[in-house]
C-alpha cells in the first residue's frame, strides 16, 4: 500500500481525502496556499506543505511546486482531488515521470476524454448513442450551419475543450447560429485555450443522469449506479440524488454503455458517464468526468462503500476485493451543495463564519472545510458544505433534507441554503423528474 | 465565628462559584475573593480579538516567526517549495554564515526542487543575523531563510 | 444568624440565577459576589457581551424583557406553566388594572394549570405599572406578568 | 397522527425527537429548565417552554409543570426521551388520564419492568434463561447467605428498583457479602426509595448483548437485531456496537427470547431486551429497558431505519408498515459516548465550549446539542455528544471511528475522546468479545 499521499487540493475535497487516508492508514500531506493557512484540512493533516501565495495559478496549480512538495515530502502518490489540475493530462503525465501514482486514470484517458468531441467520435464508434452533430470539429460558420441543417434545430455549440457544463452556447435558428459563431470561438479561446467547437442537436426537456463506475486497470470495471443532477443553474450542479427516477430498462442499458466506454478506454480509478436522458427515456452518451466528482457521496450514501478509499487502494495496485454483486443501492439520497453566494443573485459572499452550526442525526452527513471563526478567502470557489441526505426512500430522504437544511445554521456569510429550501418546498420536484432547465425556470 | 468557622466557611466556598464575599459578622470583618476566577466585569475590558482568531495554530513553520524578528531586520524567505542546501556541494563551504556581510544579489543558499538548483540571492546589502533554516531539509513556500541586517 | 445558616445561604444561591447580593440582618453583613456570573442588569448595558452570547435567542419571553423595566420597579413573574387569567370568572371584573394601588398578598391573577387555579398574589405593596401578559394566554414559568412600582 | 409532541427532555436526546417530528411534519414543543434557555433543542424546536429553575426535581422531573405546559400548548403526545420521568409509571398514567399519548409502552409494562425482581420472575416463567438467584426480594443478610450458598459465589445483590447499572454490589465470599449487605440495602434505600434487593450469581466473564425491538401493539413485534454493550464503567455504557461479534445460533436464540418477551408482556414502542452472555455463549435475561435508549443510533445505522419516527408512528395508532424481513442489518456500526469529563478522573468538566468541530465525511453521525459559544450547565448529565461511525465491516467502522475521533476538536471542556482513542488503539478492544468488566481493568 502507498504509505504518503500527497493532496493537491483545498476545502472540502482535500478533507474528503485526507479521512479516505486515514482510515487506510497512509500519511496524508496536504498542500495550501497562503490564504489556507488556517483552513481545517491544513490543521488536520499529518503533513501540510505551504505552496505558494492565494492566487491558484500560483498555488494549486503551479505544477513545479506542486511536484517539489512531493519530493521534499516524499510523497508516493498524488490526489488531485477535482477541479483544479485533476483533469490536466500533462499533470498526470509529469506525476508519473517523477515515479509518483497518480490517483486517477492514465494520461491517455484524460487527453481522450478531455477532448470531448474526439470522445465523443470514440464512443459513438463502440455503438453508445451520442446526440446526433458534427464529426468533429466545426471550423467554420457555414460548416456549422450545414450541421444544423441537418440534424434540425435548436442546436448546442460546444467548446470542444470544455466541460462541467461550461463553454456552451444555443442556437435556436439559423440567425441565432450566426450571432454566436464567433462569440462562442472566442469565448472558448479564451476559457480554455482552445477555440474548437463542435455542434450538437439540443436535447430538451432533457435530464442528465450519470453513471459512476471505479475500475482497477487489471480488467475489473464496476458499475456504482447512477444519479440523477438535473437540478443546474447554468450548466453548474446545484443538487444531485441517487438512484434516478427512471425505468430499470433505462437503468441496465445505461449501466451497459458507461461500462463499455471504461472498458474500452482502459478506464482506471473512479470515473463518471455522464448522459442526457430525453422524455422517452433515449439516453444519450455527454461526456465522462475522470475524476472524483463533487457530488459523489450520494453513491457512497445507497452502497454504504468508499470511492475515495478504493481510489487509493487502486492506485496503490490493490485489486479490487469489491465485486459487482457487493455493489447494492438501497434507499436514496440527496446532495445539497451549499455555496457562499447570495441565494438570489448568487453574488460570492465570502467573509467570517461566525455562526456554524451542522445538522447531525440519523441519515445525515456534511462535508465542509469550514468552522465557526473560520475567515473564507475570496480566491477559490464558493462550495462551503455538501449536505447529504439518506433515506429509505425519496420520500423520507426529501423529509430529512427539509429538517437538515432548516437545523444549518449560519452566521456571517450568506448560503444557498434557502434556495435549497425552496427547492424541497417545490411540488415540482418532489414529484421529481425535472429537466436540465427547470432551476433556471424556477420562481421562489 | 472561630478560626475553624472561618476555614469551613473557605473550603466550602472554594468549591462553590462564588466570586467575590464580604461578610461583617459580631465584629469580625472578612472580605474573600477566589485566586484564579476574575470578575466578569473585568473580562469585558480585555480585548475582543483573543476570541476572533482560530484557536488551532496550523503546524505551519511559516506562521510561527515573524514577531520574535528584530524590527530592523529583514526576513529572507524561500520564493518556492524545495530542500535548502547551505552550500553548492556537500564538500564547500557554505555560501554565508552568521555575522557575514552579505551584498545585495549575493547568493545565500540553494533550494533544490526537481533536481533544479536554485540559488537565493540577497535582497538587500546587509549583516547575516541568523539562518533559520537547517542544511539539507525541506522548506515551504515563505519560510523564514535569513535574517538581515540592512546596511547602507 | 449563624455560620450553619450563612454556609446554607451560600449554597443555595449557587444553584439560584443570582449573581450579587447584599444582606444586612440581625447585625450581619453579607455581600456576595458569584464567580464567572454577571448580573443580569449588566448583561444588558455591555454590548461587547454579545459576542459571549449565543447569537441565537431563544424564543421564550423570559429572556427578552429585562432591560425594558424601570429600574425602580418590581417584576412579578409567573411561579407555574399554565394559563393566564386577569379575573375570578369571564363575566367578573379583572382583579387589577393598570394604575392599580395592590397591597402585598392582594391577588392579582390566576393562573389555571391541570384545571387548579391558582392565585398569584402581590409580593409588595405598590402600583400597577404594566400587565404583561395576555388574559388567557398560556404563560411560561418565569415569564413577567407585572410590573409594579412599590410604595411604602 | 398525532400533530402536535411535547418533548419532555432536554439535550441530544431532545433533538433527537425533534428531528424525528420534523420529518413526520409533526410539530414539536420543547419544554426546558431556565439554565436551558440558550439550548439548541429550544432555538430549534416549533416552540419551546420555560417550566421551571435549573434543579431536575423543579423541571425535567416536575410532573405538574410537564402536564401543563403539555395543556396549554395542546399538545397530543409527550416524548419522555430517556431519563427523567421516562421509565415512571405514574408519569405515563397521568399522561394516559389527560388524554395525551405516552409515546413508549403502557405503564403496567413500564411498572413491571421497573421492578426487576419480579420482572425475573415473570420472564424466567415464560422460558427465558435468567441468572441464578433469588426468587425474589431477600429481607434479611441470613436469607442472602442461604441463596448464595446454594447459587454459588461470588454473588451480586442488586436493587430491586434499580437499573441502567445503579444499585449493585459484589460479594466473593460470606465475609464479603456479610459485609456489604446492609450498605447496599441502604444505598438502594436512598438512591431509589426502595431498599429492597435480591441476590443473583455473578456471571463472570461476562458481555452485555442486547436485542433492539419495536413492537405495534397490534400484534406485530419486531426485531431491530442485538447490541454488544460490554464496554462499561461502573455499570455504565461507554461504547456500543452493532451487531455483535457472536455466533448465529446464540443471535438467533437471542432474538427469539427478546420477541418473547416483547410478546408475553404486551409491550408498545421501542423497547431493549438486555442479557449478559457467558464465555459459552449460555444467555441470561438481565432486564428489559422500556425506553429508547441512548445507544438506538447503532441499530438505526445497521439497518437505515429510524426508531424514534417508528415511535411517534406508533404512538399515533398507526400500524407497523414495515416487516421483519424490511429489518436487514448491514454492515458494522459504533458509537462513542462523549462526556464533558476529565477523561482519566471522570470528574464532570462543565463549562464554556469555545472550539467545537465535529467530525463529518462518510459513515460518520454525530447526535449532539452542543454549539460552539455554548455555555454548558452545571445541572444534568455530562453527555456531550454521540458519536456513531458506520462501516462496511468491524474493520472499517473502527478505523473510521479512530479517524472520526481524532477530527473532533473541542476546547474550552475536557471530553471523554482519549479514552475513546485510547480504547480503539487496544489490541484486546480490537480482537472484539471485551467483558463487561474489561474497560476497569483497562490501563492507557
Amino acid at each position: 500500500m502507498i504509505e504518503r499521499v500527497l493532496i493537491a487540493n483545498r476545502g472540502e475535497i482535500a478533507l474528503r481525502i485526507l479521512r479516505a487516508c486515514r482510515e487506510l492508514g497512509v500519511e496524508s500531506v496536504v498542500v495550501y496556499s497562503e490564504a489556507d493557512a488556517y483552513s481545517l484540512p491544513v490543521q488536520l493533516a499529518d503533513k501540510a506543505i505551504c505552496i505558494g501565495p492565494p492566487e491558484p495559478i500560483n498555488s494549486y496549480l503551479n505544477v513545479q511546486s506542486i511536484m517539489s512538495a512531493a519530493e521534499v515530502v516524499k510523497a508516493q502518490a498524488v490526489h488531485p482531488g477535482y477541479g483544479f489540475l485533476a483533469e490536466n493530462p500533462e499533470f498526470a503525465e509529469i506525476c508519473l515521470a517523477c515515479d509518483l501514482a497518480f490517483i486517477g486514470p492514465p494520461p491517455h484517458v484524460i487527453r481522450l476524454m478531455g477532448d470531448k468531441a474526439e470522445a465523443r467520435k470514440r464512443v459513438a464508434s463502440w455503438g453508445v448513442p451520442v446526440i446526433p452533430g458534427s464529426p468533429g470539429e466545426v471550423d467554420t460558420e457555414e460548416e456549422a450551419l450545414a450541421i444544423a441543417q441537418e440534424i434540425g434545430y435548436p442546436v448546442l455549440m460546444k467548446a470542444v475543450a470544455g466541460g462541467g457544463g461550461r463553454g456552451m452556447r444555443l442556437a435556436r435558428d439559423e440567425d441565432e447560429l450566426r450571432q454566436v459563431f464567433n462569440t462562442a470561438r472566442s469565448e472558448a479561446g479564451a476559457a480554455f485555450g482552445h477555440a474548437g467547437l463542435y455542434v450538437e442537436k439540443f436535447v430538451h426537456p432533457a435530464r442528465h443522469i450519470e453513471v459512476q463506475v471505479l475500475a482497477d486497470g487489471e480488467g475489473n470495471v464496476l458499475v456504482f449506479g447512477e444519479r440523477d443532477c438535473s437540478i443546474q443553474r447554468r450548466h453548474q450542479k446545484v443538487l444531485e440524488e441517487a438512484p434516478a427516477l427512471i425505468s430499470q430498462v433505462l437503468r441496465e442499458r445505461l449501466f451497459q454503455d458507461a461500462r463499455l466506454v471504461a472498458e474500452k478506454v482502459g478506464y482506471v480509478s473512479a470515473g463518471t458517464v455522464e448522459f442526457l436522458v430525453d422524455e422517452e427515456e433515449r439516453h444519450y452518451f455527454i461526456e465522462m468526468n475522470t475524476r472524483i466528482q463533487v457530488e459523489h457521496p450520494v453513491s457512497e450514501m445507497v452502497t454504504g462503500l468508499d470511492l475515495v478509499k478504493e481510489q487509493i487502494k487502486i492506485a496503490s495496485g490493490v485489486p479490487l476485493e469489491l465485486e459487482q454483486k457487493d455493489v447494492v443501492s438501497k434507499g436514496w439520497a440527496i446532495e445539497f451543495r451549499i455555496n457562499a453566494e447570495d441565494p438570489r443573485s448568487f453574488r460570492p459572499s465570502p467573509g467570517k463564519v461566525e455562526r456554524w452550526v451542522v445538522p447531525g442525526g440519523p441519515g445525515v452527513r456534511v462535508d465542509t472545510a469550514l468552522y465557526q471563526g473560520y475567515e473564507m478567502p475570496p480566491f477559490y470557489d464558493s462550495l462551503v458544505a455538501k449536505l447529504i441526505v439518506y433515506g429509505r426512500d425519496r420520500e423520507e430522504a426529501l423529509s430529512r433534507g427539509k429538517r437538515a437544511l432548516a437545523e444549518f445554521k449560519v452566521e456571517g456569510i450568506q448560503t444557498t441554503i434557502p434556495l435549497h429550501e425552496a427547492i424541497l418546498g417545490s411540488e415540482e420536484f418532489r414529484e421529481g423528474k425535472c429537466p436540465v432547465d427547470w432551476l433556471e425556470r424556477f420562481v421562489w | 465565628m472561630d478560626i475553624k468557622d472561618l476555614l469551613e466557611l473557605v473550603k466550602e466556598l472554594a468549591d462553590l462559584p462564588v466570586g467575590e464575599l464580604e461578610l461583617e459578622i459580631d465584629g469580625v470583618k472578612l472580605k474573600l475573593k477566589k485566586a484564579g476566577v476574575q470578575p466578569v466585569a473585568e473580562r469585558v475590558e480585555t480585548p475582543a480579538q483573543s476570541v476572533a482568531t482560530p484557536s488551532l495554530q496550523p503546524v505551519s513553520p511559516t506562521q510561527d516567526g515573524t514577531p520574535q524578528f528584530p524590527p530592523d531586520a529583514v526576513v529572507i524567505r524561500s520564493p518556492i517549495v524545495g530542500t535548502f542546501y547551505r552550500a553548492p556541494s556537500p564538500e564547500s563551504p557554505p555560501y554565508v554564515d552568521i555575522g557575514d556581510v552579505v551584498e545585495k544579489g549575493q547568493t545565500l543558499c540553494i533550494i533544490e526542487a526537481m533536481k533544479i538548483m536554485n540559488e537565493i540571492e540577497s535582497e538587500v546589502r546587509g549583516e547575516i543575523l541568523d539562518i533559520l533554516a537547517e542544511n539539507a531539509e525541506p522548506v515551504e513556500y515563505g519560510q523564514p531563510l535569513f535574517l538581515v541586517r540592512p546596511l547602507s
